[in-house]
């Protein structure tokens, strides 16, 4: 490529600064003796901003001056790059988790019982927003508590095809802190 | 190794420059009046200490005086340099410059190394006897890959100079969050905890079978939302077989063990219907 | 325009990031359902660069993955956009973060036996405040000295994708294979 156009040279600043830049600021951008008319650099940013249609990026025109974006059709995704990763979730939390999915239906009474402990009200929000865990029914005792159960896409999220694919109490019991993947058999079955 | 550097300005040159006769000596040199200066060497004294900033140190400037005679490095006369960088060493300190420690322990190093090539070499240690200007070399050669790196280094294209990373502006809307990945594994580990610290699953002896009971469970609990009764029959999909049968009853009558449904027959032979209790 | 490419999303996604961006990133962007083949990312970075060939700006692959800049033909012009020049590197420090380069994990008095001088504490700070070079443990000696290497924002800014591509040291002849050809000088005086 050579010598550099200055459709190319426009684009590069543009690009390069990340900010709006004026004409008069792209003008300078060359010594005097060669330094393009403005209306040479308004035909060579009128030319870019048609390239772009096709492009991820646009040209506009914004208070400071010309700048290339973002075009607001990728934006969805784009922004896809600041978006926070949660901290981990508590044990807990994973601990309600596995008690819902062994021991459906289940009431938040009975969980506490299990752990031995509470269940913070946030613990099963978060489950219910996750879409893992529902209430299917309430039990008929007094308070008339709600009935946890785990979902079709806490399935989906674990890979598994249904509950009986996860592994019995025994194998649980036994499972090694190390142990890298799943215990699980592939989906396909046993392969021994 | 015979690319000579260009160290800038004057001609390399053995050669001295004589004072006129009757000149005071430019300086005292070990006792002795020093009345002439190599010519290649010749700086002025106000002018020395910018010449040693320019050196990395000594072995940058013996690097700089082998280069400077376009002297292989590997044949180094080391009488020749040692001479040499003596006199800048000789130099600084009449000058008063603040020499620094590393370029007198090159000149100790460099007399040491002259002083064993004048000594005759007793012949049966000849073997065992390494060339004294070995490691000097071995020394030389490193520094200098390293001095090219750097310049290679400072050739590379570099971010900012050479070039510019390209950054467009995005208007972003508010930020998700997204939700903590999990591995089963985690989920199985926490469970794990949970039996071991209160093992009250022993009397429930929940099996593998009895997983697909608890679903199904769960499953016509959910089917039997609201205050209505449903038909016995509707419960079961026929398309399952005799084993999906099987476990829906046996959900069925877990449910009824549990109190979360309840089982209607208004008459006998009459259609049974079902309903959950706390529906 | 609708709906946006991959390549178009992808270009995007590298604008707006402002730093390199690996495969793994890129594919990130796309929520599990949707998310393209490492294959199919390939394939659409290779069209974008190629639509590159005509633009001022070039697609390059740096240790921390792809990075959209500005081409090297049209840095001239841009960079009159800051009235500052970039800053120029000391051939101390240069040297040291050559060794640090060459011959990582490495200390500081191992620096210093090569350089023949001290390395200021200055130098090493810089270093270590760019992000080019970092602490990376300990040698096992008294003192516990510390074990410097570079890191993977040195490679990007040099535009580096590994260690490999640093210009090749330059050969040195061994010892052994050097010192029967050291010619001694007559003793008494130089030969030259």
């Amino acid at each position: 490529m050579s010598p550099p156009t200055l459709k190319q040279i426009l684009e590069g600043a543009l690009l390069a600064a990340g900010t709006p830049l004026t004409l008069e600021r792209l003008r300078g951008l060359f010594p005097e003796a060669e330094r393009p008319s403005p209306g040479e650099v308004r035909e060579a940013l009128a030319s870019l901003a048609e390239d772009c249609r096709h492009r991820g990026i646009e040209l506009t025109e914004v208070a400071g001056g010309l700048r290339l974006q973002v075009r607001s059709e990728v934006a969805p995704w784009v922004s896809r790059l600041w978006e926070e990763k949660a901290p981990r979730y508590s044990r807990a939390l994973l601990e309600t988790l596995a008690i819902i999915a062994y021991r459906q239906p289940v009431t938040r009474g009975e969980i506490e019982e299990i752990r031995g402990v509470g269940v913070s009200s946030q613990i099963v929000k978060t489950l219910v927003e996750r879409e893992w865990v529902r209430v299917i029914g309430h039990r008929d005792v007094p308070g008339r508590p709600a009935l946890y159960a785990t979902t079709r896409q806490f399935l989906d999220y674990f890979g598994l095809k249904g509950l009986d694919e996860l592994p019995p109490l025994q194998e649980v019991r036994e499972l090694g802190e190390m142990a890298p993947g799943l215990p699980l058999e592939p989906p396909g079955g046993p392969s021994s | 190794m015979d690319a000579r550097e260009d160290q800038g300005g004057t001609e390399p040159s053995a050669g001295a420059c004589t004072l006129p006769p009757g000149a005071p000596p430019l300086a005292m040199v070990r006792g002795q009046p020093w009345t002439a200066l190599p010519k290649d060497l010749y700086i002025p004294p106000e002018a020395l200490e910018v010449f040693l900033e320019t050196f990395e140190g000594p072995l940058d400037l013996l690097l700089y005086l082998i280069r400077r005679q376009n002297l292989d490095i590997l044949d180094i006369p080391i009488a020749e340099i040692t001479a040499q960088y003596m006199d800048y060493v000789e130099l600084m300190r009449e000058v008063d410059l603040e020499l620094a420690a590393e370029y007198l322990v090159m000149a100790a190093l460099l007399a040491e190394i002259k002083s064993r090539m004048l000594l005759p070499q007793p012949e049966a240690a000849e073997d065992e006897e390494v060339d004294p200007r070995a490691e000097l070399v071995r020394r030389l050669q490193e520094y200098e890959r390293f001095k090219q790196a750097a310049e290679a280094l400072d050739a590379l294209p570099r971010m900012g100079r050479d070039c510019f990373q390209g950054r467009a502006a995005l208007d972003r809307g508010e930020l998700r969050r997204a939700p903590p990945d999990v591995d089963l594994h985690e989920v199985l580990l926490a469970f794990k905890a949970v039996l071991q610290r209160a093992d009250l699953f022993t009397h429930h002896r929940v099996e593998r079978e009895s997983l697909s009971v608890r679903e199904r469970m769960a499953q016509v609990l959910a089917r039997l939302q609201g205050d209505r009764f449903s038909a016995f029959g509707e419960l079961f999909d026929f398309r399952e077989g005799r084993q999906g049968a099987v476990v829906t009853f046996l959900a069925l009558l877990e449910l009824v063990k549990e109190g979360l449904v309840e089982l209607v027959q208004p008459t006998g032979f009459a259609p049974i219907h079902v309903r959950a209790k706390g529906g």
